[in-house]
């Protein structure tokens, strides 16, 4: 069954969050947020630095328990069997070429993607055989977007996905997003500059300091 | 003489004939020197027919130690010009060194069994050399473990002149460390004044291992001459620069 | 079962690929064995008697100095959180990590085992029983390592209490390995020694491995 | 002598590159660059990933040999003595806390900055005995941005240095970088999002992969 | 000077905040005493005569042990870059890094050496030479294993590797180590092996660091 990164298949989900805390340390960052995503929506989480807007994605990806309240997924899905998250560090193994980077993840995520494509899509045909920790910032943001796609999870949580990349890479990523919503898919992206998606209007979470 | 053999061109001009030279002085005198120690040469009153392993050990002892002589000489070219022809002799002598050093310790040790009843002893000439042969390993495994060469190069540089100033060090302590502990129960190998029908075999051998040592260095450099030269294509075009000012 | 495969596969390429950290097990103990002779002052007559304790704790020592590579770089680079979202158990990870780890930080000591032994003059019989008594033990102590290795691999926190938690468990290995091999010799395959040490060794795997995971999940938490 | 941190003393120098070349592994990046920063230049470094900017910044801050050519600091300036580099990893220690950071890159530079004010002004005030391994992107980028006030070097070399940042910290560092050209500072910025820096014309270094 | 101290202080405050690398080194010794004492069946006789050595190795090793934490991490951050780029030389970095590791990868175990050496009934004299010929090798130990760190610290995983490079140089002072301990209890301050070992102290100090500021210099450029 390889797939092609443009035909990918995947379960259209929602997920809520019933008025869900966050805290960090002795920190309390949000109280009491309720929220539905459904499939083919797409949140833009805003808000200063430290706010807590990455915590929230690792609350969405099950890593961090919220302290009050939860996030529900619907039946048969669950935060380790239907999201994909892009954060800092970024998971590319050290001493492993991208190739072998993309192929430890279609092995994880039992699916077999058409590589060659894959690398033409994500621009690191080239690269393909350079080690990981020899790529550019930019190069390695683009190697997370394979991975993204090798994962064909429902529900995105990016965190500043468009930094370090360049126009085109932008471009790039954020047409995968309009294709992922359109496939049914969510995608919720922590950021501080909201860049447009095609033909999508977003949800937005703006979170702000208390005075 | 650094500088004008530093020069690819002359270098290989120079390697041309001087390679084969050793190359067919080292078969020339390992033939001739294993057929006179192994079958024309007498056998010894002490150790009977084990002495013919002394044409194999002897040697190779010797030209393990030679070879880190002359790393260590390449590995202060390399590290204070920086030049890559003293890497590769450095790297292609290392390994000689090792198996020279592995041969001393394994003919040693096939000797030691009739000799003393034992395959090995903590004596201080053995132990010497099997630290020598660590020293050895540890070189070429830094060479393998780190991908940039260049940074290898410089490292693995500084890790020989390290050991080059800890050899004598090593030698002297072992030395004092086995004299002080161990009595000399057993019969301590090599006694002075050989006679001449082991003599000569020996030199040839000896004659012949260094040759072989050369020889290697030789044909590593050439090896890295000629995969310096292709790679000098380089892969990728360079960007195009566009400077604006104000 | 197949991310079980791919984590062990990507342990030992990585592995070979970093220049063999696991032919390198075996220099460390090649040169530990003869650090320990030198200092010891080289008689063979004592060696000898010392000879299955020095194996031991080379081999103890060389898993344990490479218990930090089982999941730091991992943990520091996010690929474990990868792999936890990927929806690979914390155990299946646990296993496959302590998988990779008795291929690349045991077996190569294992087969130099019997060539250093006899620098240390050991033979025919007792090299024997020290093989199976460590191949016994050895998936313990990997299950130990493990632990030690999850625990540690976030390393803020309870780092110091992560060893002085471990080591405890392994000397019993140890003290119960050394008594099997010298039973071994004496009774072959009856002595008592030798199914304690078995019974042991699967004890502290059922409780190694998944404490492993537990510690695993426990660190996957951001702080 | 106790500085505040817009009080800051250094001495302006220019930097040249002459016909520098640079190469990473096998990868050719740039041939025969040749540059002149003076006292008070702005130089935006523009290109798409992997094109070698960061690399630039390396070798400027002599980190990098350059393959051929090279990068002339004046009569007693030198890369180690004259320039502050912010880039990934960004430094800071695991386990010392937001100011003992500051403490160390004080005691490194000699230099000693009033360190509340500074705090107030990156706002970490409230982060001060917080570990940097707790800091958000963004409080770690404002970290960074202390300890290059701190630093006082004449020639700043900044990779991306509004990633991560929100807008209220973007003010924060363009107005600084202003400050610092103004006091005759030199900055070199690779960037993506060129932002324009307050009353001040820039250079630009473009680069494009070769056909 | 300053930037001498900064490191230092700073080094030794991390240390004793994320309680790592100097227990983990004191853990080491203890288990290696005390299973080499097992091994030997706890005879007194026997443990005395084997003390200084067995004291000597636990210290040796445990030293080795802990190379990786002198440098890697502050690689990894980025931390040798800005302190690089402060304008402090390699060979200030090597020095503050080598008295820090002389403090924290050193000092706990010679503390904690005449505890264990009464443990193995060592006495009063022989004891005190002991921890002379320990002070004295200590420097040059702790600048060869500044070495190691130096040269492996853009690597993970080459602990073996760093074991086997340095371990020939530590020979030597092992031997002279050792000979002086024994030389004292005899001779006392008027023994020459006391003299040899200062100046092989001394020696190694002299080569160990300016090489390892060399290592630093190579590794800080990036790949
Ligand atoms: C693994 C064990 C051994 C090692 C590492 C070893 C090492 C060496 C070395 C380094 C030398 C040259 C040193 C010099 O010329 O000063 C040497 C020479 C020699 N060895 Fe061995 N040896 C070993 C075992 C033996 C044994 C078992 C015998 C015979 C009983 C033996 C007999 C000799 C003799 C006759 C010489 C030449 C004498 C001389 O030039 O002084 N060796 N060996
Ligand atoms: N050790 C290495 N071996 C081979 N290629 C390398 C090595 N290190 C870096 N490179 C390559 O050098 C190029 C330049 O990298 P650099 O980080 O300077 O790019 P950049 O312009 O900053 O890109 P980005 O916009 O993504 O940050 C990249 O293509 C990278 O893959
Ligand atoms: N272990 C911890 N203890 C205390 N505070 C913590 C801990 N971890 C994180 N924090 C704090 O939690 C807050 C939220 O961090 P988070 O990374 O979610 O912010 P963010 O909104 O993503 O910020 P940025 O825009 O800078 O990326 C920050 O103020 C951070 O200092
Ligand atoms: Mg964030
Ligand atoms: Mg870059």
């Amino acid at each position: 069954m390889t797939f092609l990164p443009d035909k990918i298949d995947m379960e259209p989900i929602g997920v809520s969050l019933q008025s869900v805390s966050l805290r960090r340390g002795e920190r309390v960052l949000l109280e009491n947020l309720s929220l539905t995503l459904e499939p083919g929506n797409l949140l833009y989480v805003l808000g200063e630095n430290g706010i807590g807007k990455t915590s929230l994605l690792l609350a969405l990806a099950g890593l961090l328990k919220p302290h009050q309240g939860q996030i529900v997924f619907p039946e048969g899905a669950s935060p380790h069997l239907s999201t994909s998250l892009i954060i800092q560090p970024d998971g590319a193994s050290r001493g492993l070429s991208v190739a072998e980077n993309l192929d430890f993840a279609s092995k994880l995520y039992t699916s077999r993607p058409d590589f060659d494509l894959l690398l033409k899509k994500v621009g690191l045909t080239d690269l393909a055989h350079n080690r990981t920790e020899t790529l550019s910032l930019g190069q390695r943001k683009r190697l997370s977007l394979a991975k993204l796609l090798i994962a064909r999870r429902s529900l995105w949580l990016l965190d500043e996905p468009f930094s370090a990349l360049d126009t085109s890479g932008r471009t790039l990523f954020s047409q995968e997003i309009a294709a992922h919503l359109g496939r049914g898919g969510i995608a919720v992206i922590a950021t501080h500059q909201p860049t447009d998606v095609p033909n999508h209007s977003a949800k937005t979470l703006r979170l702000r300091a208390a005075k | 003489m650094i500088s004008y053999l530093a020069n690819p061109a002359r270098f290989a001009k120079i390697s041309k004939w001087l390679t084969p030279i050793c190359g067919g002085l080292a078969a020339l005198c390992l033939l001739v020197g294993t057929y006179i120690g192994l079958i024309s040469s007498p056998s010894a009153d002490l150790h009977g027919e084990g002495v013919r392993m002394l044409y194999v050990h002897v040697p190779a002892a010797w030209c393990a130690l030679a070879a880190y002589t002359g790393l260590a000489i390449c590995s202060l070219i390399s590290f204070v010009w920086r030049h890559p022809l003293a890497d590769s002799a450095a790297r292609s002598l290392a390994i000689p060194g090792l198996v020279f050093a592995l041969l001393c310790l394994a003919t040693g040790s096939l000797w030691g069994r009739p000799a003393w009843g034992t395959w090995w002893q903590w004596d201080a000439r053995m132990t010497s050399v099997l630290v020598l042969a660590f020293i050895y390993a540890g070189y070429l495994l830094l060479w393998g473990v780190i991908e940039d060469k260049r940074k290898a190069a410089r490292l693995a540089s500084i890790v020989a002149m390290v050991g080059f100033i800890n050899i004598p060090i090593i030698k002297f302590s072992v030395d004092w460390w086995n004299t002080l502990h161990q009595p000399a129960s057993v019969s301590q190998p090599g006694a002075p004044g050989m006679p001449a029908e082991f003599f000569i075999p020996l030199f040839i051998m000896m004659t012949g291992y260094t040759a072989l040592l050369a020889w290697c260095a030789l044909r590593g450099i050439e090896a890295d001459l000629v995969k310096l030269k292709n790679r000098r294509a380089p892969k990728t075009m360079p960007a195009e620069i566009e400077l604006r000012e104000g | 079962m197949r991310a079980f495969n791919a984590i062990l596969m990507r342990d030992i390429r990585l592995a070979f690929r970093t220049g063999g950290s696991w032919v390198l097990g075996s220099v460390f103990m090649a040169i530990f064995i003869s650090l320990c002779a030198i200092a010891l002052g080289g008689q063979m007559a004592e060696l000898r008697r010392l000879a299955a304790p020095l194996l031991w704790l080379a081999i103890v020592f060389s898993m344990l100095l490479s218990f930090t590579t089982i999941f730091q770089s991992d943990y520091r680079q996010g690929t474990l959180t990868q792999i936890a979202l990927s929806g690979t158990s914390t155990l299946t990870l646990a296993l496959a990590k302590w998988a990779a780890f008795l291929c690349l930080g045991f077996l190569p000591l294992f087969f130099v085992t019997p060539i250093i032994g006899t620098f240390l003059g050991l033979s025919g019989q007792s090299l024997l029983a020290t093989l199976l008594a460590l191949a016994l033990a050895a998936p313990a102590l990997a299950a130990y390592v493990t632990l030690a290795g999850a625990i540690f691999c976030s390393r803020t926190g309870a780092g110091f209490l992560a060893v002085l938690l471990v080591t405890p468990f392994l000397v019993p290995l140890l003290i119960f390995g050394l008594e099997a091999g010298t039973a071994f010799q004496t009774e072959g395959w009856a002595a008592v020694e030798i199914r304690l040490l078995a019974g042991l060794s699967l004890l502290s795997i059922a409780i190694g491995l998944p404490a492993s995971a537990a510690a695993l999940r426990v660190n996957l938490e951001p702080s």
